[in-house]
């Protein structure tokens, strides 16, 4: 019984790392420099966006709310952090201080955004999925709004993003931010009593309330974390493409909200964990680099995508509960 | 500066239009560029950029074990919904056979952004670790802001970038020794300035307007609007009634036009940024019983649009030439990666340069269908600088 | 009375779920014309028989005939087509949808014409079943969201009657009732019966699933006990009374000291909880209330009395609209729940299985889950002091379940009730407010309420008691309010050698 | 005595004046977003005149609502069962796509006509039965399901042209867009057929109440024997259908099929059939909410393009719109719940 039980709460998990492991194993059989050291590295590195991005997103996914601002939140910090750069571009401060500045700033400014939405959300009653919707409109607007064109990041200021280049071992400095969130979330759900009532929230929120349970507090805090991860995830592209456009974060949205769920987290909330998540992510990062390894056709691509993820979903949906009603 | 420069090509232009009609004969098609000037024009005329100008690839004195290592060659692009767009991985393939024709290993694939900066970047940096260095790529960077970031993505593994289109003013290929190799573009400016002014002329010099720019804070769009712009500021009697964002889609080209028509029936003619947007304008119009009657132009030489300006209703497009931007790239890049070559001796206006384009108006249409619709155009890609406008 | 054709007959059906034996063979006939009871603690198996006989899930061993021929329905379609119809525990209307078209739900077909359904027809048809239930009062036009919750049960009853009847027209039909009466008032269950003696004055067969002994004793030919998935007896109701039912179900004597009288203490001087002129718009009026620590305060009062929404005031589940409210002698203005926990009041809400456990959570997440807080050092919940604590209560309210990691969702419906009163107890509130704390709740797991009540005050807590019936609130109050209409209309003390007759209370109620 | 009756009395006056009042709300609130449409062409026709009233413009407003509306008419029935559905923007461009390269054109030899109209609109349908059948047979949520199946669809449209469109040749088919009867676009006609056809299909059939079942709960509907899953396919292959029909249209209106006819389908219609009064949560709402939802994004988005707004503008306007729009016409209250 005892044994049935764990298998369960980590069924997910175990499958994932079976969908990993074949997915490794296809690719690295068609074309084998896709399991050389430098793809790796790059697999490694080039995740971190999407990983921090999907972190925000597991709680919000948990509580059964959804956020699809969360792509445009993520353009609208591109464009501010480096918008607020360029304003240090002609000024004699030290890059650090540049760097600490400006990286604050966007994610103050983040914050407050995720707690304008969540408040809607929570205060408000307006069902996430179309305050969200909203919110995407009004930061896209923003976004364009406080830039409408792209901007580098002039050769001089490159100082202000060389962390990003920093490695220990394989491990890129972005992912090792990445999974510092993804260990500091792990803990937060599964030690302590905002986790708890993200869980509780999520499978019942009228129990959960009726436990003295902060609904409203602990669902603005979880929207406004999801805003910080979504510009910490806009500073990371900005550093890697050491520029910023406006409407960068557009592709992230759905790819999130996927990994999340490929993960294994149910949409109704109150099921799955971070580190589901964590497979999920490289579920959908191993099919993309995968596919250009083995220089599928591009065309075909898309039409690939869509097949491996419904494989890969079809596997790893925990279907144990019969009367589970999905929607 | 800048203006002066940019009269210069549009004389170019128009020159090269009168030109076209001239000589149709020959088969290889020299005659149809635009010549231009670039930034780096000082440097021209010495001793090194005369020799540089005469190299050709000579297949003979390439080692034999550069031939018979697997050459890794991709061409990166925003997606291949758009005709024009298409037309460069047709230009790869082209530059493909040859590479078959002088016994050079190679893989060959095409890398799809999709629009994303952050996926062209991923997907540059994954071809370059695959390839590890024996790798040569053409890209059409989404935004000007990330092609550093795609020459370090080469960089890191050794591999030869050719850009298009979109770089940052303050860096250039040579930041990126010897990895960035080359950055061409169509003169934007020049071509949305062509194409206005064949508008305006097409109307008389006088009326109202429709301006359809594409995706906001887009380089390309930005810069075409430019030249339009300039066109405007020569044209006083040319009123812009309405201007906004297609977001070089066609759909949203005709939703745009369809309401403008409400207010402004009394349009004179449409400016397109690109086709796809042309494509919808025209079937606006269309709707209306105007189609023939409004002129439309646009860019990027679209099959519908090029037959469009042979039926009228198109005053002018302008083919980028795709087949010339990939395959000659990548040829460029090619004779680095064998050696034969070495970016150090390659002068600044070699590194960053203008590709020819083709102004398309009812005039020169039937030869640009003879030359490139009806038949794909051969190239010698030995000539590796056969793709400069000003060579 | 049994001398009758049979209809109906179930033979040594059993039942399992995830390995847990819910029957364990159970046997049941019912005769034409006859009201069948079937009664039996929670978790004894009577809903999931019920299941199995409208087709909703197999059996996994065992046989049933209808009429003499093997009957296996493999959904209620079939059942219905049989002439077996069931109305469910759960509200199975929709909401959205008007009464007609509720009735006949899966039978539009019948109005349908040349592709349409023909609206007209089939109001007029819905009229028709509905006055034959006595209900031609109910617009059929009326959507089921408007309804209150008595009416909506007896238009689920016309709903199957409908369905059955056509059936029923060559042979006999069976209807099931799974506790249709714990949403209905006395006089709607009065009305109900009556319609049950119509059904089987026509030969039809009702078996009839309750909690409520009498209620069973009052319409039953003959009842069926079930305990532990086994038959616990089968008995004519002339054999049967409230105490014999009892013994059967639990297999022991009612506890004469029922409700632990010996224990109930003399509340201290020191007032908790005190609301000044408290009101709600359109709910309840002018309600002044003292709570004294270690008293047990019962509220009485008919359904829509105000009662209810007092409790969810108190429990800062609603704001109220005029009047003023103080915990501990400071006035508070509650927003949430939560801020009401924080001041140490917490609820037991009525509709345990909805608003009082989160049943995707385990068995220890939920008893922790109002105390998470006190759990925590440093901001982290220590593990062992979560599984330390379930452990205990557990063993104390001896809670049937695999394990402390067992999800609530798989405990029995009985199981999950003591689930939430852990939690609540662990909470260390201490004003209680328990709405209808034993509703829905067996009589053996009653008494052990009743002790967990009692021991509760003994430790210095306070309660305020929605009782499920009378005689509950009147045993276990030191002192009982009494609602009418939104209003205070007498208030009794209820000290062990005073407490009140339920002829007293009742003329103050209606 | 007396004097507590009395005020027994008012509690129930109260209670039925508060129960009115509600009923009265709620009332209200179902014509909040005719309300906010009749704003917004009020606004419009102070602020533009006699131009957005003009019969060319309200032509146009009709034609460009074509599309949205048939895009939203699907979606309409898989919310009102709780769903969601992403595919849209494949499943739409896909057989725009489609559509040019089965008729005549400019780029192969097809010319099937009529035929090939149906032939789109037949892969559309089996892509929404395919969609159903996944999520239900293999429980994975829609969401997922029909995230798949939009990169499935944009792979293949963009395959079935690649790269160069094929623009339509058909005389009749390029007579479409610009024929009107009774000075309506024979487009908007085409939409106006489906929207009676979803209109007639929620009400007059027993699977239009099935629909509203489902979406309210799952265990009704199931208990009296009412195949869910199939419900849930049938909604999902009649989504299809009303996708397919846009994507034609589309393609007509741009007289070319590109797969760029379906994208920014998607998140627009989730919103034009929420702003309409449609619960995501399933079991409300229906098709007519459904017009009045697009109507008022296709009035915005017309009039705000008539005034020559600042393009960057306009999308944060039309956020601000949703979330007032939605905000006055839901249910507040502590016990509310919202995901």
């Amino acid at each position: 019984m005892k044994k049935l039980k764990i298998n369960k709460a980590y069924f997910a998990t175990y499958f994932s790392i079976a969908v990993i492991i074949c997915l490794m194993l296809i690719f690295t059989v068609m074309e084998k420099s896709f399991i050389n050291a430098s793809n790796i590295n790059n697999l490694l590195s080039d995740t971190a966006p999407l990983m921090i991005m999907a972190a925000g997103m597991t709680p919000v996914i948990l509580l059964g709310s959804i956020d699809l601002s969360i792509g445009a939140m993520c353009s609208v910090s591109n464009v501010l952090v480096v918008s607020l750069i360029m304003k240090f571009k002609d000024t004699i401060y030290a890059d650090w201080f540049i760097m600490l500045v400006t990286f604050l700033t966007t994610l103050l400014f983040s914050v407050v955004g995720g707690i304008i939405l969540g408040s809607i959300h929570a205060k408000l009653k307006v069902p996430s999925f179309i305050a969200s919707l909203a919110f995407m409109s009004i930061w896209n607007s923003a976004a364009l709004l406080i830039s409408s064109s792209p901007i580098s990041i002039p050769k001089k200021l490159w100082g202000t993003i060389e962390w990003y280049k920093i490695s220990i071992g394989p491990l890129g400095y972005p992912l090792i931010i990445a999974f510092l969130i993804m260990i500091g979330y792990y803990v937060i759900l599964t030690r302590t009593p905002l986790g708890r009532g993200i869980y509780a929230i999520g499978a019942n929120e009228r129990a959960a309330r009726m436990s003295g349970i902060s609904v409203d507090r602990i669902k603005i805090a979880v929207f406004a974390v999801n805003g910080f991860c979504a510009a910490l995830g806009a500073i990371f592209l900005m550093a890697k493409a050491k520029s910023c456009a406006p409407t960068v974060g557009d592709s992230f949205t759905l790819m999130v909200i996927s990994a999340v769920v490929l993960g294994g987290t149910a949409l109704i909330g109150g099921s799955g964990n971070i580190l589901n998540t964590i497979m999920g992510v490289f579920v959908v990062s191993i099919i993309k680099n995968g596919m250009n390894i083995v220089s599928i056709n591009v065309y075909w691509q898309k039409i690939v995508f869509g097949l491996v993820v419904l494989i890969a979903i079809a596997i790893n949906t925990d279907r144990s509960s019969r009367s589970f009603i999905v929607k | 500066m800048k203006k002066r420069r940019l009269m210069a090509v549009m004389l170019a232009g128009t020159m090269v239009v009168g030109l076209l009609t001239a000589c149709t004969d020959s088969s290889k098609v020299s005659s149809t560029s635009t010549e231009s000037t670039s930034d780096s024009s000082k440097t021209e005329g010495t001793d090194t950029g005369a020799e540089i100008a005469d190299f050709k690839i000579d297949a003979s004195q390439i080692p034999q074990e550069k031939l018979d290592t697997t050459l890794y060659v991709a061409c990166s692009i925003r997606g291949l919904e758009n005709p024009y767009i298409a037309t460069i991985a047709d230009g790869m393939d082209m530059f493909c056979e040859y590479l078959d024709s002088i016994g050079q290993k190679y893989e060959k694939q095409v890398l799809d952004s999709g629009g994303s900066n952050d996926v062209e970047i991923d997907n540059m940096k994954q071809f370059a670790a695959k390839a590890g260095g024996n790798a040569i790529a053409y890209a059409d960077p989404n935004e000007s802001a990330i092609a550093p970031s795609l020459a370090e993505a080469m960089a890191e593994s050794g591999g030869y970038l050719g850009t298009a289109w979109n770089k940052p003013d303050d860096v250039g290929p040579q930041d990126y020794d010897p990895n960035w190799v080359i950055h061409t573009s169509a003169d934007n400016v020049a071509n949305g300035k062509a194409t206005a002014k064949a508008l305006f002329d097409s109307m008389g010099g006088k009326g109202k307007i429709f301006v359809i720019e594409g995706m906001l804070g887009n380089t390309a769009s930005n810069s075409r609007v430019e030249g339009l712009e300039e066109a405007l500021a020569e044209y006083p009697d040319i009123e812009v009634a309405h201007q906004d964002t297609g977001n070089w889609a066609t759909n949203e080209a005709l939703t745009l036009v369809e309401t403008w028509l409400n207010d402004t029936p009394d349009v004179g003619g449409v400016w397109c940024a690109n086709d796809n947007m042309a494509t919808g304008a025209l079937q606006a119009l269309d709707a209306k019983g105007l189609k023939g009657k409004v002129g439309v132009t646009g860019i990027d030489a679209n099959p519908d649009i090029v037959e469009g300006v042979k039926d009228g209703s198109v005053i002018a497009t302008v083919s980028s030439n795709g087949y010339l931007q990939g395959g000659y790239t990548l040829a460029v890049c090619y004779a680095v990666w064998t050696g034969l070559i070495t970016t150090e001796e390659l002068p600044e206006n070699y590194r960053t340069f203008l590709t020819p384009a083709i102004m398309i108006t009812k005039d020169t249409v039937d030869d640009y269908v003879t030359e490139y619709v009806d038949s794909i155009p051969e190239y010698d890609f030995s000539d590796i600088w056969y793709c400069k406008a000003d060579k | 009375m049994s001398r009758k054709n049979i209809l109906f007959s179930a033979e040594n059906i059993t039942k399992s779920f995830h390995g847990t034996q819910a029957l364990k063979g159970v046997n049941l006939e019912v005769h034409e014309g006859e009201v069948i009871g079937l009664v039996g603690e929670n978790g004894a198996g009577k809903s999931t028989l019920m299941k199995i006989i409208i087709g909703v899930q197999p059996q996994t061993s065992g046989e049933m005939h209808l009429r003499g021929q093997a009957f296996q329905p493999h959904d209620p379609l079939e059942a219905n087509a049989q002439g077996i119809g069931m109305v469910y525990q759960e509200q199975s209307l929709i909401t959205t949808l008007s009464v007609g078209q509720n009735i006949f739900f899966g039978h539009e077909k019948d109005f349908m014409r040349m592709g349409v359904v023909n609206w007209k027809k089939m109001y007029a048809e819905a009229e028709k079943v509905l006055s034959e239930i006595g209900c031609g009062d109910i617009n059929p036009r009326k959507r089921v969201i408007d309804l209150n919750f008595a009416t909506r049960q007896m238009v689920e009853i016309a709903k199957v009657v409908n369905v059955t009847k056509e059936a029923s027209a060559d042979g006999k039909c069976l209807i099931l009732l799974d506790e249709p009466t714990s949403v209905l008032n006395e006089t709607e269950v009065k009305r109900l019966f009556q319609e049950i003696r119509k059904l089987t004055a026509k030969g039809h067969s009702v078996i009839f699933v309750s909690h409520r002994l009498d209620e069973v004793l009052e319409i039953s030919d003959r009842i069926y006990v079930y305990k532990d998935g086994e038959n616990a007896g089968n008995m004519d109701v002339a054999d049967a009374t409230e105490a014999v039912l009892y013994e059967r179900m639990v297999g022991r004597e009612t506890n004469t000291e029922y409700y632990h009288l010996d224990k109930q203490v003399i509340p201290e001087k020191e007032v908790v909880l005190e609301a000044k002129d408290l009101g709600c718009r359109g709910k309840f009026k002018h309600v002044d209330v003292r709570l004294h620590k270690g008293e047990i305060l019962g509220f009485c009062g008919v359904v829509g009395s105000g009662k209810e929404e007092i409790c969810s005031v108190f429990c800062g589940d609603e704001k109220p609209d005029f009047g003023e409210l103080f915990i501990k002698g400071r006035k508070v203005q509650y927003s949430s729940p939560y801020q009401a926990l924080n001041d140490g009041i917490i609820m037991i809400p009525m509709e345990r299985m909805i608003e009082g456990v989160v049943r995707g959570l385990s068995v220890e997440d939920n008893i922790a889950l109002s105390n998470a807080g006190k759990l925590s050092k440093g901001g982290m919940v220590s593990r062992k002091r979560v599984s330390e604590q379930a452990l205990e209560w557990i063993r104390k309210l001896r809670i049937k379940t695999s394990g402390k990691e067992e999800l609530v969702i798989q405990l029995s419906g009985g199981n999950q009730q003591k689930v939430v009163f852990a939690r609540v107890l662990a909470s260390e509130a201490d004003i209680v407010i328990l709405n209808h704390p034993t509703r829905g709740v067996d009589v053996g797991a009653k008494e052990e309420i009743y002790k967990l009540i009692r021991d509760m005050v003994a430790g210095g807590k306070s309660v305020i008691l929605l009782g499920d019936t009378l005689d509950e609130c009147i045993g276990l109050s030191n002192r009982v309010l009494v609602m009418r209409d939104g209003l205070i209309t007498g208030e009794l003390d209820a000290s062990v050698d005073a407490k009140p007759s339920q002829v007293s209370i009742i003329s103050m109620m209606v | 005595m007396g004097e507590k009756n009395q005020a027994a009395l008012s509690i129930r006056e109260e209670f039925a004046a508060k129960v009115k009042a509600d009923n009265r709300r709620e009332k209200l609130m179902k014509w909040a977003p005719v309300g906010v449409l009749a704003a917004l062409i009020l606004v419009f026709c102070i602020l533009k005149g006699s131009s957005f009233l003009s019969l060319s413009n309200l032509s146009a407003i009709l034609n460009q609502w074509s599309l949205p509306l048939l895009v939203a008419l699907g979606l309409t029935f898989v919310i009102m069962i709780g769903s969601i559905d992403l595919s849209i923007d494949g499943t739409v461009g896909m057989v725009g796509s489609l559509t040019a390269i089965f008729v005549a054109n400019s780029k192969n030899t097809a010319n099937l006509g009529i035929i090939g109209l149906l032939l789109a609109v037949l892969c559309s349908v089996v892509i929404g039965f395919l969609v159903g059948v996944i999520h239900v047979k293999f429980k994975i949520p829609s969401f997922m399901v029909s995230f798949a199946f939009m990169n499935i669809c944009i792979g293949i449209g963009m395959l079935s042209y690649s790269g160069k469109p094929a623009t339509i040749r058909d005389p009749l088919m390029m007579a479409i867009p610009k024929a009107s009867f009774l000075g309506i676009p024979v487009i908007t006609w085409i939409a106006l057929a489906v929207l009676a056809l979803c209109f007639y299909i929620q009400e007059y059939t027993p699977f239009g109440r099935h629909v509203y079942a489902v979406g309210t709960d799952e265990t009704i509907p199931k208990a009296v024997g009412i195949n869910v899953n199939r419900i849930k396919i049938k909604v999902f292959t009649l989504a299809g259908f009303c996708y397919g029909v846009a994507g034609i249209v589309g393609a007509l209106r741009l007289g070319q099929g590109q797969i760029a006819i379906g994208t920014d389908q998607m998140f627009p219609a989730q919103a034009a059939v929420v702003i309409g009064g449609t619960a995501l949560t399933g079991g409300k709402g229906g098709v007519m909410n459904t017009v009045v939802g697009t109507l008022i994004m296709t009035v915005l988005i017309n009039g705000l393009t008539m005034m020559g707004v600042n393009p960057n503008i306009k999308t944060g306007i039309q956020g601000v719109i949703i979330l007032i729009a939605v905000i006055f016409t839901i249910k507040h209250g502590a016990t509310v719940i919202s995901k």
